[in-house]
């Protein structure tokens, strides 16, 4: 017998309109952590006098340029199912490379991707033992943690201060991008081109996709035929460059090459990456997320400067609080469809 | 051209071994370009491993493979894309948060001019959706449809790869007849144009119709090839149990011919329990020993409306009464407690926990009933899983096997076992045949009929109607997520007035 | 599957094998045990006593790990339970009285038993991801104890204190007997009730393990309050080592070398199964590292590296591929192509994949028509 | 110097001073914050007070806002050495002054600061060489020497290490038999004291580039049933009161000051610099070498 041709249309219908409300639900967390990031704005400016200047804002962008990059290779890994813990290490070694380089006389040119050849190195190396012997992503990167971290004090323990004049000239090139005069540095613009490229490739790519697929469910993206092998190794080799990258913008920032440079960053970039939407589990969030969790945690920051009399024990207390009221809110914000 | 005589694969002595088991043990088949080819055998015998062996997923021991003529190693599901075999796999292995639309075309995407385009993905998706007369939003994500969807996406994921080779393993298990219709309309127009066409089910009355020759599979080994005019359903039994063929015979003259209890007063009530975007509010009378059939199409509301009466999902509107008092239905334990068991349809990720042994996954209910400070004696539960293991008929018997390691079928016995061992007043079964053979499914269908008669009452889902009917003693029909009807059986309800009730319903 | 799990700790017990024997050539006096001053003394007394606190901290992130969870607070807790315990015995009248001291630290574990609550109320109740949930806490938990200590060091002189880090029972020490307490309690808790089979349940599958309706709330806030116990008691005793209490560094980035003990001891960090056995072992693989540094006078700069090389040598010699590619070229005359990797029954579908085979690939759609 | 006079605004409005402390990571650093809002509040500044968390990205934000909002005059503990020439010459855009405190920063740069008020550490370190060089000078012995070295890459670690070797290295009887990195806590003074001691037989003297290490070691050195300060000679820097404590004890043999208590010259300095006034472009903080025999007596007036 033939099924009622009114049937599916009538229950197309109803699926239809309900997925107006329920269809978009992975769009839920990211944009309730954008509209937290307003809501700090709004609430920051009526509190502070001047926290709602341009320059305030932009500086946002500038002050964790870095720090955007590192998130945005973690978004990478973290949406493929794994974890980086090496980044603020590599971002680290980073810097010391390109110190110490300039120190024995390379030419800036080179020293750069020298600094990115061997974040990338390292990265490719951490997803090679990650996909081919099997070892756990945490443990694996928290050894490259340890590796890379180690190779800056192998090169130096102390600190080497750049004085390169092309450094410094990329240091202090500014951007304008508002007629009032407010500017990004050209490490915030790098940082939001990274952010871009990165949306571009997680979207519009193969690359991209696979990388959603195998964070989604490993072992059905190998039977799907998917270049499993490629994207695992792929997105910590990303990510090394990311931090690379990161270690290049923040010795543009911080002119020196040091082994203690970036301790603890890698945490700050997760969180960054989860406080933006992106499931630790793999398989949902976006760039944009990670992007809008880097600002968020710089916001804390920039709240801390402000309020400007907080002894050192109550400037953690009230980051930690922060932390949990941004959270809390996004919760609350977010309907319960988002389960 | 090839030489029909040539199979488009041919693999021999095929010898897998995993840890502590042997899972095929020469084994093999061929398969010729224009043929749906049916493989055939009891849950265990070794046909999903023969398919991973021909899909590069598990390298063989020893043994042979030939496509087209050729010698070949598979290294991989891709290398075996690249040689122009599609599979369908027994569990469906597609990515729960991405779109229907990605699902399908993921690592073809079309593309745009700035790369991959949504929107062109989603319009080919819809195209193929609508090719298998399927109407569903293909930009929502996988995991918001039934597993029945999920399967049809596989299905169309596989048939887009135009390949030489179509392998599907146990496609229909969840399907009901309108959709299987599709699916063998798609099937043979595959077939005349020379495509070949593996078909792995336990549904024999679809391999007689379906296919041309066979290959039956016994522990692990080839029992042989035969032509499907050739050999009678009887006969085919006899090759796929062995031995144990006469056993069938008693179970099945057991199975299904007990008096229905009608006088028995309800002890569950449910009144408008209903979910916004689920189901509508519904009532549901349950009397104690009585079978109560859940019938309807796809997508219906029978997994909706069962997982509401558990507590599985929270409703928004109603409420169950058991012996009057109230349930509450905020989670599961509440209705376990008052003595309501639930079988989830999607054993792989609802039903059982992959890296426990049998036993454990076996325990699982009880143990969480008990309570943690109670654990289950050693000698009591040494004894209910021995027994619930042999009634089911689990393979391998091996108490502390990984349920992971199993093949299809046995897990399903054991989330079925898991459920049967708390005595529940009223299972709920949801698809609890799906993918077991012939014999576990007379003795499933015998143990449910055993239990109703001591008084349990069983809420049925099947998308097998005759099933459905041929256990319950009424039936309750659903259509777009609302009941329509109860219908009385006592013999004389047959599938075609149902389907009746179905096309004409609503409408009052 | 219980002594396939067993037989993994093998590659760990050797690595541990490896640097005890190294540093037994290294300082021969390394394997040598002695009673000094009423108290076994020697390396390997020292790398149990000071092994604790990591031991009891592992052992509260196993159970959070095999619940699908991680919890890096446990460093901030370790430094809160430090500065309450020894801020109460600076402000009692008697420092010396036992009393004191025990109502001390019975405060202490109580603060941080409501600290692990919290984080498992983040997590459980709320809903929050664990690494987020337990960073709000080891942001701010140090914060707390900077405040509970108004930031300096504070030091105690109560000897009953002191005690309970310096002390023996028939020459066994005190930290000694409470880890081994610890590690008793926890394996009946979870071995002898069906507390392991319920937490595996969850950890393995959350969904399954709720239909089958198990209480995965209130068992996920009990898992975070006993690692937010464990800590506790770890940072007591390491306050108690120094009888000090410092805020800023006590504990800190602890939580790393307890998930890396955790990890190497073969538990998942995706959940599921766990292994108390394992985590021991980890726990001390990672203490005779640290001594192993100190011992063998590795310099501090290249004590990172040299960590990091122990760390991936640990983790490639439990994979079987990489053990099977080191014996390859010793074993010219075997089979041509070598079995492939069945030793570890992986979850089904991927259990022996070549993967490199899915990384030559081929991204063209192709047509292929007969 | 100069360029101070540009942001002043007006007559008796308190002079507004921008302070980035590295963190609160020891009691030192807790004494040395406090001595500063004391001495703020003394001399009526209006202290803007910001804690980078030992972070040198926080502390040029910090430094960055300070400029946004304008203040009189900013003062500073690097976290690092080197990496602050852009921020710096953004202060000096603005025409603000900068005092650095603590340590001194490495730039190129002229005139990007004011002037540098803190300690020495290279001196620190050979200030406890020279003591123990004329302690043992009346012996020919080789003389074993345990060293407990602070944060890998730190300063005051690297420093410390530095002027110490410097002077030992003037005699060979001195020899650093082993160096490991207690991270400047007790506890890892502690546990690497333990090791030391079940590796090495004939420890002489340990020098630990704080007093938190020291006090860690010597609980070690006592469950070997040694004594400390008698069978190994201890020399420690910083001087907090419980390292004073241990000293009267006898535990401890000799103590390099490292005075975190800079406020009331500091605050000097800002108001110096604010009005324009030249400043000496390095100004050393007070500090002495304690002995056992010092101890005793200095300990009632040790405030941290
Ligand atoms: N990954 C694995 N590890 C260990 N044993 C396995 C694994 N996969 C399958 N087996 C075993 O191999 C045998 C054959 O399983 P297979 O899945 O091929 O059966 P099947 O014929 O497909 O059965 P069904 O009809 O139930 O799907 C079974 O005994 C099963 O336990
Ligand atoms: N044809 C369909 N089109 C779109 N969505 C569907 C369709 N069929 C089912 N779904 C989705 O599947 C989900 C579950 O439906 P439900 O499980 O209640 O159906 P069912 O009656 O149990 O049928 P079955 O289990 O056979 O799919 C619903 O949320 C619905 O969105
Ligand atoms: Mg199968
Ligand atoms: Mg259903």
């Amino acid at each position: 017998m033939t099924p009622p041709s009114t049937l599916p249309a009538l229950s197309a219908a109803v699926s239809r309109s309900r997925d107006l409300l329920e269809g978009r639900r992975r769009f839920i967390p990211v944009s309730m952590a954008g509209l937290v990031l307003v809501l700090v704005f709004v609430v920051g400016s009526l509190r502070y006098s001047g926290f709602l200047d341009p320059q305030v804002v932009l500086n946002l962008a500038v002050n964790n340029s870095f720090l955007i990059v590192l998130a945005v290779g973690v978004t990478f890994v973290i949406l493929a199912g794994g974890i980086d813990l090496s980044t603020g290490a590599v971002l680290a070694l980073s810097t010391m490379i390109c110190a110490w380089l300039l120190r024995e006389g390379w030419p800036p040119l080179l020293v750069i991707p020298a600094a990115l050849l061997a974040g990338t190195a390292i990265g490719l190396a951490q997803g090679c033992i990650i996909h081919f012997y099997g070892v756990q992503p945490f443990i694996a990167t928290l050894g490259g943690m340890f590796f890379a971290r180690g190779l800056c004090f192998v090169i130096s323990t102390e600190s080497i201060p750049i004085s390169d004049p092309l450094f410094s000239a990329l240091a202090q090139t500014r951007v304008p991008v508002l007629p009032g005069g407010a500017s990004l540095s050209l490490g915030a613009v790098i940082a939001l081109a990274v952010a871009g490229a990165a949306a571009y490739v997680l979207h519009r790519t193969r690359f991209g996709r696979s990388v959603y697929a195998v964070g989604g469910s490993e072992s059905s993206a190998l039977l799907m035929g998917l270049a499993v092998g490629r994207v695992k190794v792929g997105v910590y080799t990303l990510s090394g460059f990311c931090a690379a990258l990161g270690g290049v913008l923040y010795t543009l920032y911080i002119a020196s090459g040091n082994g203690l440079h970036g301790l603890g960053m890698e945490l700050d970039a997760i969180a960054a990456v989860v406080i933006g939407g992106t499931l630790l589990t793999g398989g949902f969030g976006y760039v944009l997320g990670s992007v809008i969790g880097v600002l968020t945690l710089g916001a804390i920051q920039a709240i801390l400067v402000f309020e400007g009399t907080l002894s050192s024990w109550w400037t953690r207390i009230v980051a930690g609080t922060l932390l949990f009221a941004f959270i809390l809110l996004q919760r609350a914000l977010a309907p319960r469809a988002a389960r | 051209m090839e030489t029909t005589a040539e199979p488009a694969v041919h693999m021999s002595g095929i010898v897998k071994d995993f840890p502590g088991v042997r899972a095929l043990d020469g084994a093999g088949l061929r398969l010729r370009p224009g043929e749906v080819h049916a493989l055939l055998g009891e849950n265990g015998a070794g046909k999903s491993t023969l398919i991973k062996v021909l899909t590069g997923v598990h390298r063989p021991e020893s043994g042979e493979i030939r496509v087209a003529g050729e010698r070949v190693e598979i290294s991989g599901p891709l290398d075996a894309e690249r040689r122009g075999i599609a599979t369908v796999y027994q569990e469906v292995n597609l990515c729960p948060n991405l779109s229907v639309a990605e699902n399908i075309l993921l690592g073809r995407e079309p593309r745009g001019r700035f790369g991959i385009s949504q929107r062109r993905m989603n319009r080919r998706a819809a195209e193929l959706a609508a090719g298998m007369d399927l109407d569903l939003d293909v930009t929502r994500a996988l995991g918001d449809h039934s597993i029945a969807v999920q399967q049809l996406v596989s299905i169309l994921r596989a048939v887009d790869l135009q390949a030489r080779v179509l392998v599907l393993d146990e496609p229909t298990s969840s399907l009901d007849r309108d959709e299987v219709r599709i699916l063998f309309d798609l099937v043979e127009r595959l077939r005349s144009r020379g495509v070949a066409i593996l078909f792995v089910t336990h549904f024999l009355d679809q391999v007689y119709e379906l296919c041309q020759r066979m290959t039956v599979l016994r522990n692990g080994g080839l029992v042989g090839e035969f032509a499907t005019a050739e050999v009678g359903q009887r006969e085919l039994i006899g090759h796929m149990l062995g031995e144990q063929a006469g056993e069938l015979d008693r179970l099945e003259a057991s199975a299904g011919d007990d008096p229905p209890d009608a006088g028995a007063a309800p002890f569950l009530r449910a009144r408008g329990l209903g979910r916004s975007g689920g189901i509508a509010p519904y009532d549901l009378d349950v009397a104690p020993g009585r079978i109560t059939g859940l019938a309807g199409l796809l997508g219906s509301g029978r997994t909706e409306a069962v997982r509401l009466l558990f507590g599985a999902d929270r409703p928004d509107t109603g409420g169950v009464e058991v012996d009057g008092r109230p349930v509450p239905l905020r989670t599961p334990r509440a209705p376990i407690a008052a003595g309501l068991a639930y079988c989830s349809e999607d054993r792989k990720s609802e039903g059982l926990v992959a890296e426990l042994s049998i036993a454990d996954n076996l325990m699982l209910a009880m143990q969480a009933a008990r309570g943690w400070l109670r654990p289950v004696p050693a000698k009591t539960r040494a004894e209910l899983v021995e027994r619930y293991i042999a009634a089911l008929r689990i393979r391998p018997a091996a108490p502390e096997t990984p349920v992971g390691a199993l093949s299809g079928g046995n897990q399903q016995k054991v989330l079925l076992g898991r459920w049967l061992i708390m005595q529940p007043r009223l299972l709920i079964l949801d698809e609890p045949t799906r993918g077991i053979d012939i014999g576990a499914k007379a003795e499933v269908q015998r143990l449910v009929a055993a239990q109703s008669r001591q008084g349990t009452a069983v809420l049925f889902v099947s998308s097998e109607l005759e099933e459905v009917l041929r256990l319950s003693h009424r039936v309750v029909v659903l259509r777009d997520r609302r009941v329509i009807s109860e219908l009385d059986n006592d013999g004389g309800l047959d599938t075609d007035r149902v389907l009746a009730e179905i096309a004409e319903g609503g409408g009052r | 599957m219980r002594s396939a799990q067993t037989r993994r700790l093998v590659w760990p017990l050797l690595v541990l094998a490896l640097l005890v024997a190294a540093n037994a050539v290294a300082t021969p006096r390394f394997l040598e045990i002695t009673v000094r001053g009423g108290r076994l003394y020697g390396s390997l007394v020292d790398i149990l006593h000071f092994g604790t606190p990591l031991l009891l901290i592992s052992l509260g992130m196993t159970a959070v790990i095999a619940l699908r969870g991680i919890d890096l607070s446990v460093g901030a807790v370790v430094a809160v339970a430090g500065a309450v315990a020894c801020t109460l015995i600076e402000s009692a009248a008697e420092p010396d009285s036992p009393s004191a001291v025990a109502g001390a630290v019975a405060a202490a574990l109580a603060v941080c038993a409501l600290l692990g609550l919290w984080n498992g109320f983040l997590v459980a109740v709320l809903r929050i991801q664990p690494i987020v949930a337990t960073l709000i806490l080891m942001v701010a938990g140090r914060g707390a104890a900077q405040l509970i200590t108004g930031g300096q060091i504070t030091t105690v002189r109560s000897a009953p204190y002191r005690e309970i880090a310096g002390g023996s029972v028939a020459t066994v020490p005190v930290t000694v007997i409470v880890a081994a307490a610890t590690l008793l309690l926890m394996w009946l808790l979870v071995r002898r009730t069906a507390l392991g089979l319920l937490i595996e349940a969850i950890g393995g599958n959350a969904e399954a393990g709720r239909l089958a309706g198990i209480r995965a709330t209130g068992l996920t806030m009990a898992a975070y309050t006993f690692c937010g116990l464990c800590a506790g008691l770890a940072g007591i005793i390491i306050s108690a080592n120094t009888g000090s209490a410092d805020g800023n560094n006590a504990g800190l980035w602890i939580e790393l070398d307890a998930i890396l003990a955790v990890v190497i001891g073969g538990t998942l960090l995706t959940g599921g199964r766990f292994s108390i056995a394992g985590t021991v072992l980890g726990a001390i693989i990672v203490q005779t590292l640290s001594t192993t540094v100190y011992t063998m006078g590795v310099p501090p700069e290249s004590t990172l590296v040299f960590k990091a090389l122990v760390v991936f040598g640990v983790c490639l010699l439990q994979s079987p591929r990489f053990r099977a590619q080191v014996a390859a070229p010793f074993r010219r005359s075997g089979p041509p192509r070598p079995p492939s990797n069945t030793a570890t029954p992986a979850p089904p579908e991927e259990d022996d994949v070549k993967p490199e085979a899915a990384s030559i690939a081929d991204q063209e759609p192709r047509e292929v028509r007969p | 110097g100069g360029g101070g006079e540009g942001a002043q605004s007006g007559g008796d409005d308190p002079i507004v001073l921008g302070f980035s402390q590295v963190g609160a990571e020891s009691g030192w650093r807790t004494a040395n914050t406090e001595s500063i809002k004391q001495a703020a509040k003394e001399a009526g500044i209006e202290l803007k007070f910001s804690d980078a968390q030992q972070q040198q990205q926080n502390q040029i934000q910090a430094i960055r806002s300070f400029i946004q909002q304008n203040v009189d005059v900013i003062a500073f503990s690097p976290v690092v050495e080197s990496g602050w020439d852009t921020v710096l010459l953004e202060a000096k855009a603005a025409g603000i002054p900068v005092v650095l405190t603590d340590r001194a920063v490495e730039t190129d740069q002229k005139d990007v600061y004011e002037t540098f008020l803190g300690s020495d550490f290279v001196e620190e370190g050979r200030k406890a060489g020279r003591w123990l060089v004329e302690e043992y000078a009346d012996t020919d012995d080789q003389v074993n020497i345990v060293e407990l070295q602070g944060t890998t890459g730190s300063a005051p670690a690297n420093d410390r290490k530095e002027g110490f070797a410097e002077i030992i290295g003037e005699h060979d009887k001195f020899e650093v038999v082993a160096s490991q990195s207690g991270d400047f806590t007790r506890s890892g003074g502690q546990e690497v004291m333990q090791a030391f001691l079940s590796s090495h037989d004939d420890i002489d003297v340990l020098y630990a580039h704080n007093d938190d290490m020291a006090l860690g070691a010597i609980e070690s050195i006592e469950a070997a049933g040694l004594e400390p300060g008698e069978d190994i000679t201890i020399i420690s820097i910083d001087g907090i009161k419980d390292a004073f404590r241990a000293m009267a004890d006898g535990k401890i043999n000799l103590v390099v000051e490292c005075n975190p208590l800079i406020g009331p010259q500091l605050m000097d300095l800002v108001e110096k610099v604010h009005a324009g006034e030249e400043v000496k472009p390095r100004i050393t903080v007070e500090e002495g070498v304690f002995t056992q025999d010092e101890a005793a007596e200095a300990l009632p007036d040790r405030k941290y």
